[in-house]
């Protein structure tokens, strides 16, 4: 029998030597190439961290080869990133183009740090997800393919983080990325009165609804939908899945831009929508990733160095985001939900 | 089941990112579930759509979350992935391994499930992607002889998570690594068996550079700052100079406040502690001349969510400084984020993130019941309207 | 009625700004309405309350507005302002007067009211402040006979408002005088005669100075602008420069955009012209030497609004540029504000303002109704939610 | 009779010939001293503007005594501007200063222009208005005799334009001003079922409620106020008169600031709420004039040249103006209505 409540492993049990024993004291880093990061100690200790592309979705067999290489070039020691890299923990700086090499050699790409497209944060999609609007692993890889050279080097203007929600629950928290690419559905849920009936509470269900578009309908035991009123959030098709609303046809993909996290320079902000809609073509996804690139080019080009997507944006303006990347602006780019005051231009002042 | 081809996903095996259907794949070969996974995944391709169902109730004894159910919409035609579900292992903070654990996890996972993995998921949580009902429990039984336990699902604390902290970063305010597991281990009860309105994520940053996304993706945001001001090493200034750095332009011009002054003449750079908002954009530039003052903690913000419902929310300062000791017990933030629960868990509808609940009731119910007391730095402008509750004590009668 | 004292109004006469009790005092003495009312308005200053009742319904023939009915609610203390009603008298373009139009106000005033005026009101009429039931149409007769008519009251068009513009200022990008006086007598029905939801405000500004308050006190705010880029006349800059004006400091250095580049050698000014958003910081710090282009007209915003009910909104962009021309009557503008009425009549709900039923039925519903196409103009930036609507021609069946 | 729907005066009956004759055709215009303006035509034509302040509320005497002096120096042509201030508009560079001599033997201010405080916009209050929470033209006053010598010269940082709106419907449009004084309840409304039942529309009366506080009560045919619901916003009681909202003993001021209408430099801004409640102490209201005080003084020897209220506060940051105040921050300050969301601080760096 399980021992219950043990909690997570000590990560005390899971550090290298050198981070121990240099742990708080660490006086300042550098990031020497693409995907390397040297750490100096007030010791004089160095370690260098070799950050390496993982599609997250991975087999045992790739687990147990960075274990091997792990074991080879670090101890047997490494970690994972936030954003689903790999980390190889090198305290013998000898040891570090080897294993560079070595990674080659099995096509692990080594990137990710600086002034880089880092890896895209990603939810479940087609391969395992309940909800989904869009394929997540495989837009991500068609996109990480297209954006390879800008993982493996640091020649963009700031790093980039590329986030994928396949539906509108943002698994992957999307909402404050460089550029967020969006599952999104768009048209009204087809009830299933019999699976409604069954088992689906109806107060909740209705509750459920942010735009109030689902009613009771009593003479069903189920609900009937105001269509018009329906935004395709898939929030009542969490709730029951008698509120069909994936639909091949017409589910697709989103971009949005700008967003960002840290608090260095401006304060974190929202990433705003570009680009309401692209189909979904699997299995490259060619009109999503032409428009990534075109957005990360146009920044590449215009933005100062070290300025983020969205500080590049809010500098020069959104119209003349529009305009320099020539993407169409539509009415459905302007927030009509909740808090769609504070996005209304209320200046005589702006650009074309 | 006969060999199908897989021409789309096979077209995902070209190109120098490190393909994923290459993995399934791997997994394929040894496991009979992922090959069909892997043919379910290529009819997905061809008509637009997943085919998963809503999770049913499974789980383990004693735990009410860390399984997620997960069911084919087509058993007859992929009988193996009729039950395909999900376990959530709690991650070590920092997401730091040493082989070994890793190996325990791929040995138990060989044997009692399809071979897939995520590492991570997108809460934080080691994910073995594809199971039997009937193996969940051996799983459990054998990752928790392991030294392992399960992370958080369901309207329950989530696996809490942190950034590499002082185990690597210079910049780290507090210890991220040991705050994330002192207080995971405090709240066992709380992530084991959901409890609340809706789930409760909190992440732990060790600066404002926020690796960890908390602003973004916690209901409860542990940013490391410091109270006092930079401690600035003029001799490591004048190294940056003779390095080529333009201290002016790269860092002075870009501070959001402009309170660096860099003297060109005499080489010293200066601060002026009360306009610093602490961003970290300077050090990030110069970390070998710049560091965090010393009277560290961090900034504790509340709220953070994504779009589905009432839209996105990123978290809002709730405590502008807080002391994080470990020689405490992390015994402030305890004492706060349990009042905050409580108050939520009275207060809260379903499915109604914390940040939807004071949105809802109002940022000044929220902190008088909390007792946390309002400053200006909860807020970037006070509010524009007149429209004031003002308590009946403070009316005359 | 017996003298009274006024020691609380009596201190209002000290100081050095001109004080409105004098001003009923020096009423008082010709009219026993006005003695009156300083008397009641002594008691509002020891009781701290106003003591007016809502208005009935009062008017003149013809008109469903014009006219404020105003009651006291102590008609047995105060019998002459038992009835103490406020007639609107819909001000000139810019609030231009000669003496003689002005006389004839007051000597009909003297006669048939309180004596008492503002000038103006808030919304830009001049205001007689106090009279009787039985003296509305004789006041409107004389008013009319000496040329003048009534403003707007109630849910209709207010008497719309403009700034000098032409008349005396360098920055107007449009005859505000002429558009104000056109525009008003164009929609004299939907000004006198109340159908509306709700009141709404047409305020114009010759520069984004805003000297009306457009963007924030009108439903309907026309701001002129141009289309071009600035005139720079660079000897004139030489003049400033010779004067000991600091132009990087502050006319470049506090250029929102940084588009404007002073060459300090040649003292040439130049602006990049797509970067500049024409503010008008420059031109009011420079106006020798920097004016507006040549391609005038305004931007149009609508939806200003104070705080009541669902809080208080400024205009925002729905035409970013409009030109508003003598020469063609203004009809681009007429046809956009009648099909604006036209939808807003339809849509809005009562005591809604045209800024609150946009935002309860969402923007794109509002464009696509009146015929607006969507530009980027209209917004800071764009939905940070991907909650669009789709409409139905634009699904695959 | 009269002719229905002849509309306003036109405007060019009442242009002085100066005008007439340079319409459109102004070159710059200088502000030579507090309270002049010197307009230059292309022809080389002066005109000045002599402007100056009234208190807006004013008798017969008064404007027949301004006409006095507009036939004198002006050709008997005279204009007010929006701020309710008076302007006499000479076209004989002569007569400037005798204008102003007579003003000053009059007793009216000469100012308003340039880096100045402007003349307040304000509403009745107890005077003639039937919702008012304090009165308008008394705290003018109050507030204009303290602030006297800033109308009457220019040695603000900028222009600084204070409003008053005496309840909560800010007839003043208040909510964008540099200073804003706002009359405010602080108590639900005392219901007259008598006066409900008399001719009120209750569905109406209910919908009125931004918060949703009110609910008809059928057994009185009358409606019920939940108090905790109800922010005293009074637009019930506009609606109605029986939901008595006036409270002598509760009623005050709140004071709001950093508001701007103009888009130069910044876009235009709301007001902010920095005091909630003063109490209504008149004739003179010294807790309000002591507070405006304050906040015009701080600003004054804080902000940079030509930096507006507005402006200098989102520079140094709102939690620098109360520290730099003095005033007290507390959470009535916190926005909890619909927009709330976006004056929450989302970002770890600020200052103390």
């Amino acid at each position: 029998m399980a021992i219950l409540d043990q909690g997570p492993l000590n990560y005390k049990e899971q550090l290298p030597p050198i981070i121990k024993e240099n742990y708080g004291k660490w006086r300042y880093h550098e990031n020497p190439k693409a995907g390397v990061l040297k750490h100096v100690s007030e010791s004089g200790a160095e370690l260098y961290s070799i950050r390496v592309g993982s599609p997250r979705l991975v087999s045992l067999d790739f687990i147990r080869e960075i274990c091997n290489l792990a074991d080879e070039y670090c101890d047997g020691y490494l970690r994972f990133t936030a954003r689903h890299n790999v980390e190889f923990l090198v305290s013998d700086a000898a040891k570090v183009e080897p294993l560079i090499a070595a990674l080659g050699a099995k096509g692990l790409p080594v990137g990710g740090t600086g002034a880089s497209v880092s890896n895209i944060v990603h939810t479940q999609g087609w391969v395992h997800c309940h909800t989904p609007a869009t394929d997540a692993s495989g837009v991500v890889k068609a996109v990480m393919d297209d954006l390879y050279e800008y993982f493996v080097s640091m020649k963009l203007p700031a790093q980039m983080k590329i986030s994928l929600a396949c539906c509108l629950n943002m698994c992957g928290a999307a909402h404050c990325s460089d550029i967020a690419i969006v599952g999104v559905h768009r048209t009204p849920p087809r009830i299933d009165h019999d699976k409604i009936r069954k088992g689906t509470e109806i107060p909740s269900l209705v509750a459920s609804c942010p735009t109030g578009a689902i009613r009771p309908n009593p003479k069903e035991k189920s609900v009937v939908v105001n269509d018009a009123k329906c935004m395709y959030c898939g929030n009542c098709y969490t709730m029951a899945p008698g509120m069909e609303i994936i639909d091949p046809q017409n589910d697709g993909i989103a971009i949005l831009v700008g967003g960002k996290v840290a608090n260095a320079r401006t304060n974190p902000m929202f990433s705003r929508m570009v680009i309401p809609f692209l189909p979904n073509n699997p299995p490259r996804w060619p009109e999503v990733t032409d428009a990534i690139r075109n957005i990360v080019e146009t920044w590449a080009a215009n933005a100062n160095k070290g300025e983020k997507m969205g500080e590049w944006i809010e500098r020069i303006g959104w119209e003349r985001f529009f305009s320099l990347t020539g993407i169409e602006f539509s009415d459905k780019l302007i927030d009509d939900f909740i808090f769609s005051r504070e996005t209304f231009r209320t200046s005589a002042a702006f650009k074309y | 089941m006969a060999e199908k081809r897989t021409p789309q996903l096979d077209e995902l095996e070209k190109g120098q990112w490190p393909s994923f259907v290459t993995e399934i794949k791997k997994a394929a070969v040894k496991n009979e579930a992922s090959k069909e996974l892997l043919h379910l995944l290529e009819r997905s391709y061809e008509e637009k759509r997943g085919h998963w169902k809503h999770g049913g109730i499974v789980g383990v004894k004693g735990y009410g979350g860390g399984v997620i159910g997960r069911y084919t919409d087509l058993p007859e035609d992929y009988p193996n992935l009729a039950a395909f579900h999900t376990v959530r292992i709690n991650s070590p903070s920092g997401w730091f391994y040493n082989t070994k654990s890793l190996r325990t996890i791929c040995d138990i996972w060989e044997k009692r499930g399809s071979g897939l993995m995520n590492f991570h998921g997108a809460t934080g949580d080691a994910i073995l992607l594809g199971t039997t009902t009937d193996q969940l429990q051996p799983i459990f039984d054998e990752l928790s002889e392991g030294g392992f336990d399960l992370g958080g699902s369901g309207s329950d604390l989530r696996s809490p998570s942190c950034c590499v902290g002082p185990g690597r970063c210079e910049h780290a305010c507090y210890d991220t690594l040991e705050a994330c597991y002192n207080i995971t281990n405090q709240y066992q009860d709380e992530l084991h068996r959901p409890m609340w309105p809706y789930k409760f994520k909190i992440k732990f940053s060790g600066c404002a550079n926020d690796c960890t996304a908390a602003i973004a993706r916690s209901d409860c945001a542990v940013i490391g700052t410091w109270r006092d001001t930079l401690t600035i090493d003029q001799e490591a200034v004048k190294a940056y100079v003779a390095e080529g750095l333009n201290i002016q332009a790269v860092v002075c011009d870009r501070c959001p406040t402009k309170c660096l002054k860099f003297d060109a003449e005499t080489q010293e750079l200066s601060v002026i502690a009360e306009e610093c908002t602490r961003c970290m954009h300077c050090i990030n530039r110069m970390p070998k001349a710049i560091a965090p003052g010393k009277e560290r903690g961090a900034t504790i913000l509340l709220g953070g969510k994504s779009t589905i419902v009432q839209s996105a929310f990123m978290g809002w300062v709730i405590v502008p400084f807080m002391k994080m000791e470990v020689e405490d017990d992390f015994q402030e933030f305890k004492d706060m984020i349990e009042r905050i629960w409580e108050w939520w868990d009275e207060n809260g509808k379903t499915r109604e993130r914390i940040g939807e609940t004071i949105y809802r009731l109002g940022m000044t119910n929220f902190l008088t019941s909390v007792g946390l007391p309002a400053v200006p730095q909860m807020v970037y402008r006070p509010r524009a309207n007149p429209y004031v509750f003002w308590p009946e004590d403070e009316i005359k009668k």
